[in-house]
């Protein structure tokens, strides 16, 4: 609840320092430092120390698991912020509003990493997608940003409906929104409408995480919108969509009583096949980092897949490691002159600190040992080996992540192994030393995953 | 009523809505038949509601509601639609002012 | 046939029909009014359904406030003539027959459903009364109503970023 | 030194030194001092295996083990010296001509530079080292390493001159054909350790009742594999020929005196084994006399001086074939020695007229040879004479052995192995005559030089010439003189358990003095023939025609192989590479070309229009709803 | 404690060479940690050669019930030493050799060193799996930046193969490590007993990985062109060392762990590889390329070890295991040689050489008895293994076919003295030419490196027992648990 009141707080109080001053140095100020304060707030409540006594009538339920995903969020956000504050507020002139946004999106992130009720999925859901459909028009002028937005607005809402149509045929069978006590309730019957209505939120859900075949406004999306927030866009919100998923079917996929790994499984190798495959092809970066971002979608939903203990330790895992990296890289991408390809050629020369620490990066989405993104991989896989039915679906997920190497080696190939200038725009040394700070983390956890792991069983 | 009768129209509506979203090119008239889709889901929550509280008064039934939270749930459904609307129709107008047109099939800079 | 039913098939028939205009009529304007038409039978049916509350909320706000938003912003850019050209016609075509299996599916799904004697009461209960709904809100409901705040708090800014002349 | 066996280690020592010192030192030391280190070092080996000789001849044999080579589970490889009959007897041959060649070799050699001097030697001692090895090895392991070591030794000594390409060649061809026989050698190997767990030649040989006959059969046949190679026969005869690219001293001691009758050897050392699988010994006779008939014809036609003898040599070992393949083992081990004395004379006499005409290989060029080079000419005569037969001569004596156990086991046999007899006495005087007779044939530059090879030359081939005479006279046959063949009663026990199990074939006295001194008769007359014919060559450019074509060209042998094996083979690498290339790393290649296919193909579908978008959407919840709700129940 | 030093003085060393700009003084610490590394190789065989000393486990990742559990037996002593050997040898005979950022070169060698040490010491699967890739990684990176001209395709090729190959393993390992009870340990996997089907499956798992980094036929298309793109220094690590990953694998992840499996899949990769040493033996015919001819070679002569364990028996595996050694230092010779007539030719066609023997008889000899270890002849130390290995396979109680495999093997061996004769000849013999015209003989410290090895090939080709009496117990292991004599 710290996090969920605090945030919605923070939001607040940056709308009102947009108002007050215009000095930028002073909103980074106050958006880090209110970000810190929200961090501390959530590992305060980890540490079972509530700031606010809220009865909140089981509509939200706090527990380790969503905890910790805030905490990983949350600091991740201000790795983002540390990285890229000075890039978010070159975007246009409302920087103090942004701000205020992404605290609004954090408010939802952690309303969906511990909703109890369908309806506060739903508003979290939403609370989280209307200040995207902002950001990633934020840049006015621009026709891409405008296009990404409305795209996104449109298909947004569209999938919105087909949410509330699930929740509704959910309701209609089981009689309660809440997710768990949906579960005691069997109306015999009517089990059909809640399949039927799962499945539909399902849909939507899988929308919100760019599963094929419902991928298809994200790499409009992130190639369209402000580079800074797609940033954003494809870790933090993209884990927090998950992390509610995750929580969705904990419950209701057991409660079902039908064998849903056919079409889980089946929308993963869709995801993973499009993402990859699409990737190759691409000549910009930033749209092959979008396209990228679904297939690592695609391995996040072996979470969904096979649900059991090393899933949910995986999926924390894969947020945390995913969020890292992509900060990381799209961190880079803001500060080159060409995203394309060509762009990056001989950055290794130019730029020696950064394109070394995109190479771990680029290496830990990959999936290479040593870094935690081999982690996440791993226990995503072992997680299916584990629940023993759809092995295909492993060796497929297998040849998918050799097709990403490709891709991601595609960069590394260009940094390092071609001749070119490599443009970039200034780069502060603190700006190098977060950068190497997150590689490190990302070596650290790779080689360590239990310091991460511990959490979930202290 | 029957339950069902109402299900079929909630979902005729939504389909209408369906078919709007993928025939019209306006992206006003787009959003409206999302408004539509969401108006269906409305009305489906209030007949559910009401379902229930039929429920109620029979014994073979589980109890679970009397059907006020579904109405409130139309009540958030109606929150968020006017909070989309504002924002959607701002985006809109912006598009508006930079194309001067709200043809969603101008809107293809960003493919493949 | 008693009134009842007699009334929800003519809101029904009026329902589907405004929902139709909504779809093919080719003035924006006449899509907003067919809407609105819409949202009216819409509101007849909660009536019918005793949500008198919710009723009155619909046309307030949606028939109300939000289609004449709409119809506003249709006016401002001057989109009341015909100015839609014919989009691809086996798109639409696609389009249609993708929507019309979507209704089949999902009507086919559902009349499995063992529920031919399910009912919904219709013109009693007093669970769509305002006193009864306000009191769940503001009890049960108060968390969820406090966070649709800051839903509007970012719907709020997100208006004054998009719309702020830079 | 109560017992010099137990030093036998000392024997292979003194050329490996030998070949270190010079191999190492060939910067640093004289051609005078690389001459006294190689030659040293053999004749020290020399003057050790006379001593075993000696001992052995008291009747004490024995096995002495070094270490152990190669250890895994119950099988044990000892690296371990055998010393009896059969050994000593060979290590005699090795170093007592060994010693003669390297003595001669410091005058053939003495044009070379000091380090490529040195080279030589050092070679010519690591060979030695080889070959010793390889006969005191005491089981098949370490026959082998010498096997292949003295064929590595060939390589190098054929490639000796490697700036000229063609040498280097035949070298590559030495070795490469040495090696497919290896290959058969090395099966029987695991053949063996694989039924008997052993190598060791005493535990085989008294083990070989635990054998059937059918791994007998195979196990003599791949041996025998490695004995065509190695000695250079049918079909694997071709390398020696063209090994003539060495110098002339290395043709005369591995390619005629040691090396080739390793096979030999090897199969003597194995008699037991032979003996007791028939169809082994038939494949054995039967090729030995082809080989016999075969070089033998080629010989007939060929002018290269060397050449002749190469094809001689071939012949010959297939003499000794043969005597293996009727059971005549002493026979065999008796000709191996006779060749060595008569061979290694005629290749260093040939070295010597070569030495003298200034690297003329070709008789034709030649004639008159014999005023200019009277000790060459007298001696190079005596092994004429030993090889053609002509009692006295060494030659007489072990051939005649050999074709007597042939007519015991089969007339046939007899009857080709006389006419190959019949041959050699004429091409050899061929080429003596057109060599040493009649008037000079090359220019005029080339007469003047004419000259006798120094002393260092001529004594060896003295020494050779004398027992090239005189050899014979160890293995008098029965009928000329009771209890002569010393040699054979020297070699009973090597030979004892395979004489027990034969069914002996005795020829009555009669007969074999008519078949011996009918046979020489016959010679006589070619050789009379040859030497009128020749005497007066003279000089044509008449190409030969029909079958002195076909002779002339080695019955197109090697361009049967060249068609048949070399070129096929070369062909099918360069095949299999484009099958590689467009075939499998095409498919491989393939793989990421149909994804990058896929991927230019699949990002069609993000046609950027929201509706084919949603269409699409809705498709797919159309396609799950139909697999969810209706296909899974 | 020699485990964990072998691990940790490459490690540490590489990555601080990354920071030291200068580079003589890089390739000078590289080299000293390479000799260092090998010092502490000598003494673990040596002085410290109780258990305590030559084996680590301390818990690693709890979650997983991973150990970080390295052991230096006697397989491992094997190819650790032969790892920490021909570390010291590729930096000082490449010495003159010069690369654009040295020190992140030598940097990555090393990472590279410590990955290899690791994978051959690794007794926890998840470790292994670490190591294995960790290897990978800086010979990507090594190929890439400083290989030839079309360096950038073959080498993402290679990674994408082998990357492929270890993922299939991966899976291998996790269904082990359920089968296991939630174990990664060797021991643990050495001990279970499972279905049919599930050895199986399993076997398929790793197999692919393993055949991938052999390379087996017909999975072997990535080799010669990265050999032959990668500088040559590394094509040493490739092919020396790394190749040997593979077969190690086999040996100890692979035919212990799913000993039925391998049997009865042995007839169908003891097929495979018969065609594929022909096949490669037939190829390397042809070549033109040094650096080709003796990748496909190495095809040909990784082929018979792989033909030799699934044509198992005591000899055979105990064969494989020092002919991994032995080959290693081997091709390591070839590939010196190689290296120095590239730098100092410019060219690796064998038909753009000639007569150098007549301009580097020290070269010329050291190759000559390089290239007859290479083609197996007695009293070089490839003659000890190849013996040892179709004596195995001939006598393979496992299957039918050991002879029929043992004599089509076997005609590898000519091959292999007509390829690398073919290319002495042409390379070393005849007349020089324009280009060799002015050749010199190698510098001394290519003499030196050639001669330890030409020594080492030597000496255990005389002597090969210390090899031996290393491998006998492990090989007896492998055999128990395989159910052979």
């Amino acid at each position: 609840m710290n996090a969920i009141i605090l945030s919605a707080l923070l939001g607040v109080v940056l709308m009102f320092t947009g108002i007050f001053t215009t000095n930028k140095s002073t909103i980074r100020t106050v958006a880090t430092a209110g970000l810190l304060l929200l961090l501390l707030a959530n590992i305060a409540e980890m540490n079972g120390w509530k700031l606010f006594e809220v009865n909140t009538r089981n509509m939200l339920v706090f527990n380790k698991f969503g905890l910790l995903f805030n905490t990983i969020a949350f600091s991740a956000t201000l790795l983002y912020f540390l990285l890229s504050a000075r890039d978010i507020l070159k975007v246009g002139i409302n920087g103090a509003e942004y701000f205020a946004l992404i605290f609004f999106i954090l408010c939802g992130v952690s309303i969906v990493s511990s909703f109890n009720t369908l309806l506060l999925l739903f508003l979290g859901i939403e609370i989280i997608s209307i200040p995207l459909y902002i950001l990633t028009g934020s840049d006015k002028r621009n026709l891409k940003s405008n296009e990404a937005a409305l795209k996104y607005f449109l298909m947004g809402s569209f999938s919105t409906g087909i949410m509330l149509m699930g929740i509704v045929l959910m309701y209609g069978a089981k009689g309660t929104f809440s997710i768990d006590a949906a579960l005691q309730a069997s109306n015999p019957g009517r089990e059909v409408w809640y399949t039927s209505g799962l499945l539909l939120l399902f849909i939507s859900m899988a929308f919100k995480v760019s599963a094929a075949p419902f991928h298809f406004w994200t790499p409009d999306v992130y190639d369209g919108a402000p580079t800074v927030f797609t940033s954003f866009m494809a870790t933090i919100v993209k884990a927090g969509v998950f992390i509610a998923f995750v929580r969705l079917f904990e419950y209701s996929f057991s409660g079902s009583g039908y064998d849903w790994k056919l079409i889980v499984s089946i929308v993963t190798a869709a995801t993973l096949f499009i993402g990859n495959i699409t990737a190759i092809f691409q000549q910009s970066v930033k749209r092959m980092l979008a396209y990228s971002s679904i297939a690592q979608a695609g391995f996040m939903l072996f979470a969904l897949f096979s649900y059991n203990t090393l899933s949910r330790e995986g999926i924390i895992l894969y947020t945390l490691g995913y969020s890292l990296a992509t900060i990381g890289i799209f961190a880079v991408l803001v500060k080159m002159k060409d995203y394309t390809f060509e762009g990056f050629n001989g950055l290794a020369r130019t730029q020696p600190v950064l394109a070394a620490t995109t190479t771990i990066f680029l290496l830990s989405l990959a999936g290479i040992p040593m870094t935690i993104g081999f982690f996440a991989k791993y226990f995503m896989l072992a997680s299916a080996v584990k629940s023993g039915s759809h092995l295909w679906l492993v060796f497929f997920a297998i040849l998918c992540a050799v097709v990403s190497v490709y891709y991601y080696f595609r960069v590394i190939q260009s940094m390092y192994f071609k001749d070119g200038a490599g443009a970039t725009e200034e780069i502060s040394p603190a700006f190098r030393w977060i950068l190497l700070l997150m590689a490190g983390l990302i070596i650290l956890f790779g080689i360590f995953p239990n310091m991460i792991l511990n959490y979930l069983y202290f | 009523m029957p339950i069902n009768l109402y299900i079929f129209l909630a979902l005729a509506l939504f389909s209408i809505g369906v078919i709007g979203v993928l025939t019209r090119r306006n992206a006003i008239i787009i959003f409206m038949c999302i408004e539509l889709m969401l108006n269906a889901v409305n009305l489906l929550l209030v007949a559910f509601s009401k379902m229930h509280l039929a429920d109620s008064s029979n014994k073979a039934m589980q109890v679970v509601t009397n059907g006020a939270d579904a109405q409130l749930f139309v009540f958030f459904i109606m929150v968020v639609a006017a909070a989309e609307v504002t924002v959607g129709l701002a985006i809109i107008v912006m598009m508006y002012r930079n194309i001067h047109s709200v043809d969603v099939n101008f809107l293809n800079r960003l493919k493949n | 046939m008693n009134i009842t039913e007699i009334l929800f098939w003519l809101l029904t028939v009026v329902a589907l029909t405004g929902a139709l205009l909504v779809v093919t009529s080719k003035n924006p304007v006449y899509s907003v009014l067919a809407l609105i038409a819409t949202f009216f039978a819409i509101s007849g049916h909660y009536i019918l359904l005793n949500a008198q509350f919710l009723a009155v909320v619909n046309l307030i706000v949606y028939a109300g406030a939000i289609m004449v938003l709409f119809l506003f912003v249709i006016m401002l850019m001057n989109l009341n003539t015909e100015t839609e050209p014919q989009k691809n016609k086996w798109l639409k075509m696609a389009g249609t027959v993708a929507g019309g299996c979507l209704l089949l599916v999902l009507v086919a799904a559902l009349r499995e459903a063992d529920s031919k004697s399910t009912i919904a009461m219709v013109n009693t209960g007093d669970t769509g009364l305002i006193q009864n709904l306000g009191k769940t809100l503001f009890n049960e409901y108060v968390i969820p109503f406090e966070i649709s705040s800051v839903l509007f708090l970012s719907a709020m800014v997100g208006a004054v970023v998009l719309g702020k002349k830079e | 030194m109560n017992n010099i066996i137990d030093y036998v280690w000392l024997v292979p020592l003194f050329p490996l030194v030998g070949f270190l010192l010079n191999g190492l030192l060939r910067n640093h030391v004289s051609k005078s001092l690389s001459g006294i280190i190689g030659s040293g070092a053999i004749l020290a080996s020399f003057v050790v295996s006379i001593l075993i000789f000696l001992q052995v001849k008291g009747g004490s044999t024995g096995v002495v083990t070094l270490f152990n080579f190669i250890e895994f589970g119950e099988t044990v490889i000892p690296f371990a010296f055998q010393v009896d009959q059969l050994s000593s007897l060979f290590l005699l041959i090795i170093t007592g001509i060994g010693f003669l060649i390297h003595l001669y070799s410091t005058a053939y050699m003495h044009d070379e530079s000091d380090m490529h001097f040195a080279r030589y030697f050092a070679y010519l001692n690591l060979f030695v080292f080889s070959m010793l090895l390889l006969v005191l090895g005491s089981n098949y392991v370490i026959m082998f390493i010498g096997w292949e070591g003295v064929g590595l030794c060939s390589y190098l000594l054929i490639g000796y001159w490697f700036k000229n390409i063609e040498y280097t060649a035949a070298a590559k061809k030495a070795f490469v054909m040495n090696r497919i026989g290896d290959a058969g050698f090395l099966l029987a190997v695991f053949y063996l350790i694989n039924k008997l767990g052993t190598v060791n030649y005493i535990d085989v040989f008294s083990k070989v009742d635990a054998l059937s006959g059918q791994d007998l059969t195979i196990i003599t046949l791949l041996l025998f594999v490695g004995a065509t190679g190695k000695s250079a026969q049918i079909p694997l005869y071709t390398w020696l020929p063209d090994a003539m690219a060495g110098p002339t001293p290395v043709s005369a001691l591995i390619h005629a005196a040691t090396m080739v009758t390793a096979g030999i050897y090897m199969i003597a050392r194995s008699n037991i084994l032979y003996t007791l699988s028939p169809v082994t010994q038939t494949v054995v006779a039967v090729v030995g006399i082809a080989t016999a008939l075969l070089a033998a014809s080629i010989a007939l036609k060929q002018n290269d001086i060397k050449k002749v003898l190469a094809y001689s040599t071939v012949s010959q070992l297939g003499y000794m074939f043969l005597a293996l393949g009727v059971g005549a083992y002493t026979g065999a081990v008796f000709h191996v020695m006779t060749h060595a004395f008569f061979k290694a004379l005629l290749f260093l006499g040939a070295g010597s007229v070569i030495h003298g005409m200034h690297h003329e290989q070709d008789i034709r060029n030649m004639g008159g040879l014999k005023k200019y080079m009277p000790i060459t000419h007298i001696t190079f005569l005596i092994g004429c004479l030993a090889i053609a037969g002509i009692i006295p001569f060494s030659g007489f004596f072990s051939k005649d052995e050999i074709l007597a156990g042939a007519f015991a086991k089969n007339p046939l046999y007899y009857v080709l192995g006389a006419i190959g007899a019949l041959m050699t006495a004429f091409y050899m005087f061929r080429l003596y005559a057109m060599t040493f007779q009649g008037k000079f044939r090359g220019t005029h530059e080339q007469e003047h030089h004419l000259h006798e090879s120094p002393a260092a030359m001529t004594i060896p081939l003295v020494v050779l010439a004398i027992f090239s005479f005189g050899g014979g006279l160890v293995g008098i046959p029965e009928v000329l003189m009771h209890g002569g063949h010393a040699l054979n009663e020297f070699l009973a026990p090597v030979f004892a358990e395979s004489t027990r199990r034969m069914t002996p074939h005795a020829i009555d006295h009669s007969t074999e003095l008519i078949l011996m001194f009918g046979l020489m008769a016959v010679i006589l007359i070619l050789i009379v023939l040859a030497w009128r014919k020749y005497s007066g060559y003279q000089k044509s450019d008449a190409e030969e025609t029909g079958l002195g074509k076909v002779l002339q060209n080695k019955w197109y042998v090697d361009e049967l192989y060249d068609a048949v094996i070399t070129r096929p083979v070369n062909g099918f690498g360069k095949g299999l590479e484009k099958l590689d290339r467009f075939g499998i790393d095409w498919i491989v290649n393939g793989v990421g070309r149909s994804v990058q296919y896929a991927s230019r193909q699949l990002r069609l579908l993000q046609s950027g229009q929201v509706g084919s978008y949603v269409l699409l959407m809705v498709l797919g919840m159309i396609l799950l709803f139909v697999l969810q709700v209706f296909l899974k129940k | 404690m020699v485990p964990v030093l072998l691990i940790l003085i490459p490690l540490l060393t590489g990555v601080a060479l990354f920071a030291i700009r200068q580079e003589a003084t890089a390739k000078s610490i590289a080299f000293f940690s390479t000799l260092v590394s090998l010092a502490v190789m000598l003494a673990g065989m040596s002085v410290w050669k109780d258990a305590a000393h030559l084996s680590f486990n301390q818990p690693w990742i709890g979650a997983l019930n991973s150990h970080f559990h390295l052991e230096l037996d006697g397989m491992s002593q094997l190819l650790c030493l032969l790892t920490t050997l021909c570390f010291p040898l590729i930096i000082y005979s490449t010495w003159n050799n010069t690369y654009v950022d040295a020190n992140r070169f030598f940097g990555l060698m090393l990472l590279a060193q410590a990955g290899l040490l690791g994978v051959f010491m690794a007794m926890d699967a998840m470790l292994f799996y670490f190591f294995w890739e960790l290897a990978l990684i800086p010979l990507y990176f090594l190929c890439s930046r400083w290989g030839g001209e079309k360096r950038i395709q073959v080498t993402i090729k290679f990674f994408i193969y082998t990357f492929l190959g270890s993922l299939f393993m991966l899976i291998g390992l996790i269904m082990l490590y359920f089968k296991a009870g939630g174990s990664f340990a060797w021991a643990d996997f050495v001990k279970l007993s499972l279905t049919g089907r599930e050895e199986m499956t399993i076997f398929i798992l790793l197999v692919v990985a393993f055949a991938v980094k052999m390379p087996l036929f017909p999975f072997h298309t990535w080799q010669p062109d990265t050999y032959e793109q990668s500088p040559t220094a590394v094509t040493m690590i490739l092919s020396a060392i790394m190749a040997k990953m593979g077969v190690f694998g086999l040996l100890r992840w692979l035919a212990p762990v799913v000993p039925a499996a391998t049997y009865q899949w042995g007839d169908n990769f003891a097929t495979l590889a018969v065609v594929g040493m022909l096949y490669a033996s037939f190829v390397a015919i042809k070549q033109d390329d040094l650096k080709r001819l003796v990748a496909w070679s190495s095809i040909a002569h990784i082929g018979l070890m792989i033909l030799a364990l699934f044509a198992p028996s005591y000899s055979g595996i105990q064969g494989i295991m020092i002919q991994m050694f032995n080959h290693g230092i081997n091709i390591l010779g070839m590939w010196i040689v190689v290296n120095v007539i590239e730098q100092q030719f410019g060219t690796r066609k064998i038909s753009e050489l000639g007569g150098l023997a007549q301009k580097a008889p020290i070269l010329t000899i050291l190759l000559v008895i390089i290239a007859l270890a290479n083609i197996a002849m007695p009293l070089t130390n490839a003659f000890i293994g190849e013996f040892m290995m179709f004596n195995g396979i001939w006598g393979s109680t496992a299957t039918k076919f050991g002879m029929v495999y043992a004599i089509a093997g076997i005609i590898t061996i000519i091959l292999s003295a007509v390829y690398t004769l073919r290319m002495v000849q042409n390379v070393f013999y005849g007349p020089t030419n324009e280009r060799t015209e002015k050749a010199v003989d190698i510098r001394f410290n290519v003499q030196l490196a050639l001669a330890i090895l030409v020594v080492g090939i030597i000496l255990i080709g005389i002597y090969p027992k210390p090899l031996l009496s290393m491998t006998t117990e492990i090989s007896q292991q492998i055999l128990d648990r395989m159910n052979l004599k």
